[in-house]
């Protein structure tokens, strides 16, 4: 029973008021970012410390990257109705974003034997990863209740924007990390 | 033209009752002195734009009253070319005039003493909830609770002020100084003053320091009484506490 | 600003290549640059240049835009009555 | 019983939270508590949460299942999750009226305890909770009073339209402000917070656990507000009626766009700031403790919101101040693009200011100078807010209503409260005013002085639109006089001991400050007094008032063209927009048309298509 629940929309198509919504949301989430990483100039200066695995920033990097061009293709599928290479895409994006998470995981252990949270470093490192992993386990989880949602469909119809805010999403942790990486691993 | 007379009539009343009034004392220091004619300017500039509002206020309310249960219309002023550029330009001079004197002349005056040699430099750490002093080069420190600060008048006195560094953020405040400095942990800031008055908190109850951002449990009680003595009794104080 | 299939596809690869590139170019950029300050703008220039490609081109802001430029439009079109403000 | 069932949902999530976070720490040998209490606190709020409701309306889709909602019903549709925007306005209203009061109430304690400069009515730890407490939640009602309860009661209907953007998002930013109340009211069980609402470090990592409370309240209320200005801005952009172009847009609707801007983007901050402090103190972090740390970090974070957010709390209530005044100067609003353009530049200024708070701090002394500039760039778009107030009134036929009192007594107030603004931001000034009572009676005369007034001023204007009757006129004044001549004496009493050097945030005071001190803590009482009659009037009228016309006020904008209160879906008939809503004097400015007049025929500009 759903009774009468006041739709509007006189001029705007619920997809675009649904697009202009998780901009919005973006935008506010991005200034929280920028807090984040002004953060790192005040706690432990311009020095990145020796002991930081290049190697597996750099990995992390390429991952995540990759990740994103799959999510790409999920939606350009999802578009164009391809409903399987819109799974594997999907599935293949998630696999990256769990490696992903895996990796870091890994960078934490090492980071705990070199610069624990107690430490300068060791704060803006915890910090910013944490936030950032925090923000990649959502986008996997959106993208597997999204995968959930669109298993047994033939056409996406009104699943469009679940499939497209999801993948938005997980660019946007891209780009989150597009700047966390230097930031972390670079600036000297 | 009523309002207007009333405005310039209340504007005069009110600036001869805050040159007459005494707000807060004077100044022991020089920079305090600034301080205090940035404030009295600030209120100078302040007052006719203050009665401006009162007394459009008040003519309104009593010249273009409408009672009565029938909704009357007024003419449709929609806005006025003239009258909000002139306030745009009055505001913005205002403004300028605000920013330039007391804003940046007032931060140079109390900055002008930044490359001389202090006559005294004072090492203050702060606590909970105590301060303590350290007479630079003088082999003097005061710490207890009841110890009073004694400081030389006609002196340029700098304080570098600190907390420990397990501990909060305090303020070091003199309120008879004007000055105002907060004391961070692991942060060292400065202060500088020229003492011009002789006192003592025992007369004037501003001559103390005072911690002026809280600090938990004691934060008011973090004070410690302040005299400022002749320089020649400042030195033989020093020394006999050195002895 | 339609694509087909292909050329959406082709498109990903292009983004994704040109990205790579970037950050190959960051990579070396942080060995070789020793002063803080270059090192910063040049590597806030490159992660700028990589945000922009994804925001274009993977999440479509221009998708967006077309709507928030006919909200900024309505900002400067006014009604004839509110145009009699003398402004 | 959706908030039983919430309560118990929030129990159950508490447990399983706390548990998770008891077996971690139980293998690292961590202390338990503070862990326990934030991972437990999450889960227990998405328990609540869909405890109240939001199961049944929202998460249900996530699983793909199909959702129910139902926004009618009696009185009890104000218990549970609700999507409709006029009873999230009544529950924001509601809640935030109480939470009021109570601040109200410790603010009374305070200034018992002031009256003299010893120590008698609260221990010192104990003074220092419910100065906080009293910061705290007044601080809460100046953000959501009216960006959460007014914005969401009129907005809708101002602009005419049906709903927000996003109904279920409106009622989730509401139902996570009940368990921030909770949260504030419990920390003096937990040893209170000393820290006042500012929250410095290092003093509020090494608070006890009612600091962490406070912190998680902080969060919670941050994400309703970042909500809350999401949903807004969306609104405004896609959900006008038909016509509606941005320069019909009621000023109301305008101030509100500016302070969501500001809210969507600088609340981040806070709860980064927040989220610094939680973590120092359940990792043993170093944001602020110095080897590595530095405390000035909070500070700029903390500042870099909360500066703009007195801005979120007064663009709205300038807002609601302006149209009030057209409407009952029956004048259109004098510089109304002025007034945007000046909204506009507060946004942006209020963004590049939040260094004045730091004069004294020890930040970079070249910081000093910009950032004192740029803060009295403010006064000049503050300044054209005050031309279009008196712009309005003069030559208008006033009608001396209630609301109208209000509304002026905020050009009174603010007129004070923004003079004594530039006296901090400027530095010399500040230097000795930074933290003394000056600043105390300040930001009470710009908040208090100028968003409180708004509210009631809004909350009498639009009483008959939310509750179909009226209020009573007469003791409406009797509640305007006694507040409006109680509040001042209070304030302006208070600027004294600033200047003559008594800090903020003291029990106790040198007794030489003790003449001042009791007459504002008289005159305070008083003021507290002056709630009684307002209290009364809104519980009665509501009651038993007369019922009110649809528009009692012959007012032009589109809230007051149907009935009172509206229906669920707020037009019976759509309204299309047909000219500016201060179409005061002007035969040819018709706000709206309803019914079978088509857009078209009224060359209404489709614009947005």
């Amino acid at each position: 029973m759903t009774i009468h629940v006041p739709n509007v929309n006189h001029r705007f198509d619920p997809l675009t008021i649904n697009r202009l919504g998780l901009w919005l949301f973006l935008v506010s989430d991005a200034s929280f970012f920028i807090a984040l990483l002004s953060s790192r100039v005040f706690v432990s200066g311009t020095s990145t410390p020796d002991e930081i695995n290049q190697v597996l920033g750099l990995s992390l990097t390429v991952l995540l990257l990759l990740s994103s061009l799959t999510a790409y293709r999920a939606e350009v599928a999802a578009e164009n109705n391809d409903m399987s290479h819109m799974k594997n895409m999907l599935l293949a994006t998630m696999g990256m974003g769990i490696l992903f998470v895996f990796g870091v995981g890994y960078e934490w252990y090492e980071a705990l034997q070199h610069f624990p949270p107690s430490t300068g470093f060791g704060t803006v490192l915890f910090t910013l990863t944490g936030v950032h992993v925090t923000h990649v386990a959502t986008g996997i989880l959106t993208l597997g209740f999204v995968y959930f949602r669109v298993r047994k469909i033939e056409t996406i119809g009104d699943n469009l924007f679940a499939v497209e805010g999801a993948v938005k999403w997980w660019h946007f942790v891209d780009v989150a990390w597009v700047f966390i990486y230097p930031t972390l691993y670079l600036l000297k | 033209m009523t309002a207007a007379l009333i405005w310039v009539l209340l504007t005069v009343v009110a600036e001869f009752a805050l040159l007459s009034l005494n707000l807060f004392g004077d100044a022991a220091t020089k920079q305090g002195q600034f301080i205090d004619d940035a404030f009295i300017l600030l209120m100078a500039l302040a007052i006719p734009v203050f009665t401006f509002v009162v007394t459009m206020i008040g003519y309104v309310v009593i010249k273009f009253r409408a009672d009565g249960d029938e909704l009357e219309d007024a003419a449709p002023v929609r806005t006025h070319k003239k009258w909000v550029g002139s306030w745009l330009i009055w505001t913005t001079l205002l403004t300028i005039v605000v920013i330039i004197y007391p804003g940046y002349v007032g931060v140079q005056e109390l900055r002008e003493t930044h490359e001389e040699e202090a006559d005294l430099t004072v090492n203050v750490t702060g606590r909970r909830w105590q301060w303590s002093y350290e007479y630079e080069g003088r082999a003097v420190s005061l710490f207890a609770k009841d110890d009073m600060l004694i400081l030389p008048n006609d002196s340029l006195i700098r304080f570098y002020v600190t907390s420990e560094d397990q501990d909060v953020i305090h303020s070091f405040w003199i309120p008879a100084f004007r000055m105002k400095i907060d004391a961070v942990p692991g942060l060292t800031t400065k202060f500088d003053v020229n003492t011009t008055k002789i006192g003592n908190f025992n007369d004037d109850v501003n001559f103390r320091v005072q911690c002026a951002e809280l600090c938990g449990r004691d934060h008011s009680l973090m004070f410690t009484r302040v005299k400022v003595v002749e320089p020649a009794e400042f030195e033989q104080w020093i020394a006999d506490q050195a002895a | 600003m339609h694509r087909t299939l292909q050329q959406s596809l082709k498109l990903g690869w292009v983004v994704i290549g040109l990205l790579a590139i970037m950050t190959v170019a960051e990579f070396i950029v942080a060995i070789s640059f020793e002063d803080t300050v270059m090192l910063f703008t040049l590597l806030l220039i490159v992660g700028l240049a990589k945000a922009w490609l994804i925001i274009q081109y993977f999440m479509h802001f221009g998708q967006l835009w077309g709507h928030i430029a006919d909200v900024w439009r309505g900002t400067l079109k006014d009604d004839p009555v509110a145009d009699r403000e003398e402004d | 019983m959706p908030l039983v069932r919430g309560v118990i949902y929030a129990a159950i999530g508490f447990a399983i939270g706390g548990s998770i976070s008891l077996g971690i720490t139980n293998m690292t040998g961590e202390d338990y508590k503070e862990p326990m209490i934030v991972l437990g606190y999450v889960f227990a709020i998405i328990g609540w949460l869909m405890g109240v409701g939001m199961w049944k309306i929202w998460g249900r889709e996530w699983f793909g299942k199909s959702t129910v909602n139902d926004p009618t019903g009696g009185w009890e549709r104000y218990l549970k999750f609700n999507t409709d925007h006029k009873v999230i306005g009544i529950q924001y209203l509601a809640t935030l009226a109480v939470v009021f009061l109570l601040a109200g109430l410790l603010a009374m304690g305070l200034r018992a305890e002031l009256a003299d400069s010893g120590q008698n009515v609260f221990t010192k730890n104990t003074y220092n909770t419910t100065m906080s407490l009293h910061g705290i939640m007044m601080i809460a009602v100046a953000v959501a009073a009216v960006m959460g309860g007014f914005s969401n009661y009129v907005l809708p209907l101002i602009i005419g339209a049906e709903d927000v953007a996003f109904p279920r998002i409106n009622a989730l930013s509401f139902w996570v402000v009940p368990p921030v109340v909770v949260l504030l009211l419990l920390t003096p069980l937990f040893g209170g917070f000393d820290f006042g609402w500012t929250a410095y470090p290092p003093l509020a990592t090494q608070a006890p656990i009612g600091g962490l409370l406070f912190e998680l309240a902080f969060l919670t209320f941050g994400i309703s507000s970042i909500l809350g200005g999401l949903n807004f801005i969306a609104t405004i952009i896609t959900q006008r009626a038909p016509g509606m172009t941005w320069g019909r847009m009621p000023i109301f609707a305008w101030s509100v766009l500016a302070a969501s801007i500001i809210s969507l983007t600088a609340t981040q901050w806070v709860a980064y700031g927040m989220l610094m402090i939680i973590f120092e103190r359940v990792f043993n972090m170093v944001f602020f403790s110095p080897p590595g740390g530095n405390a000035l970090l909070y500070e700029h974070i903390f500042w870099f919101y909360s500066h703009p957010a007195v801005y979120i709390m007064i663009l709205p209530a300038f807002g609601a101040e302006l149209e009030i005044i057209s409407h009952f100067a029956r004048k259109p609003i004098f510089a109304y693009r002025w007034v945007v353009r000046a909204f506009a530049a507060i946004v942006a200024l209020s963004f590049v200011v939040w260094a004045h708070h730091l004069f004294t701090s020890g930040m970079g002394e070249e910081l000093a100078v910009p950032f004192m500039v740029l803060t009295e760039l403010i006064s000049i778009p503050t300044g054209i807010i005050f031309l279009s107030a008196l712009g309005t009134v003069w030559r208008s036929k006033l009608r001396l209503k209630v609301p109208l009192l209000f509304a002026l007594a905020v050009v009174f107030n603010f007129a004070i409260g923004g003079l004594t603004g530039i006296f901090l931001a400027d530095v010399a000034t500040d230097i000795a005013l930074q933290d003394t009572y000056f600043v105390v009676a300040h930001f009470h005369y710009t908040i208090m002085g100028g968003e409180m007034f708004a509210i009631f001023a809004a909350g009498y204007y639009w009483f008959p639109k939310i509750t179909g009757r009226m209020y009573n006129e007469t003791l409406g004044r009797i509640h305007f006089a006694l507040m409006f001549i109680l509040y001042n004496i209070t304030f302006l009493v208070m600027f004294i001991p600033g200047t003559v050097g008594m800090n903020r945030r003291v029990a106790e005071y040198p007794p030489e400050f003790e003449a001042m001190n009791l007459i504002v803590s008289i005159a305070a009482f008083g003021l507290g007094l002056s709630f009684l009659p307002w209290i009364y009037n809104m519980l009665n009228s509501w009651i038993r008032g007369p019922k009110a016309p649809d528009n009692p006020w012959g007012a032009k904008t589109l809230e007051w063209q149907t009935s009172s209160p509206p229906p669920l879906e707020n037009f019976k008939v759509m309204p299309t927009v047909t000219g500016d809503p201060y179409g005061y004097g002007d035969e040819s400015v018709v706000h709206a048309r309803f019914g079978k007049s088509s857009p078209s025929s009224q060359a209404a500009p489709a614009e947005g298509d």
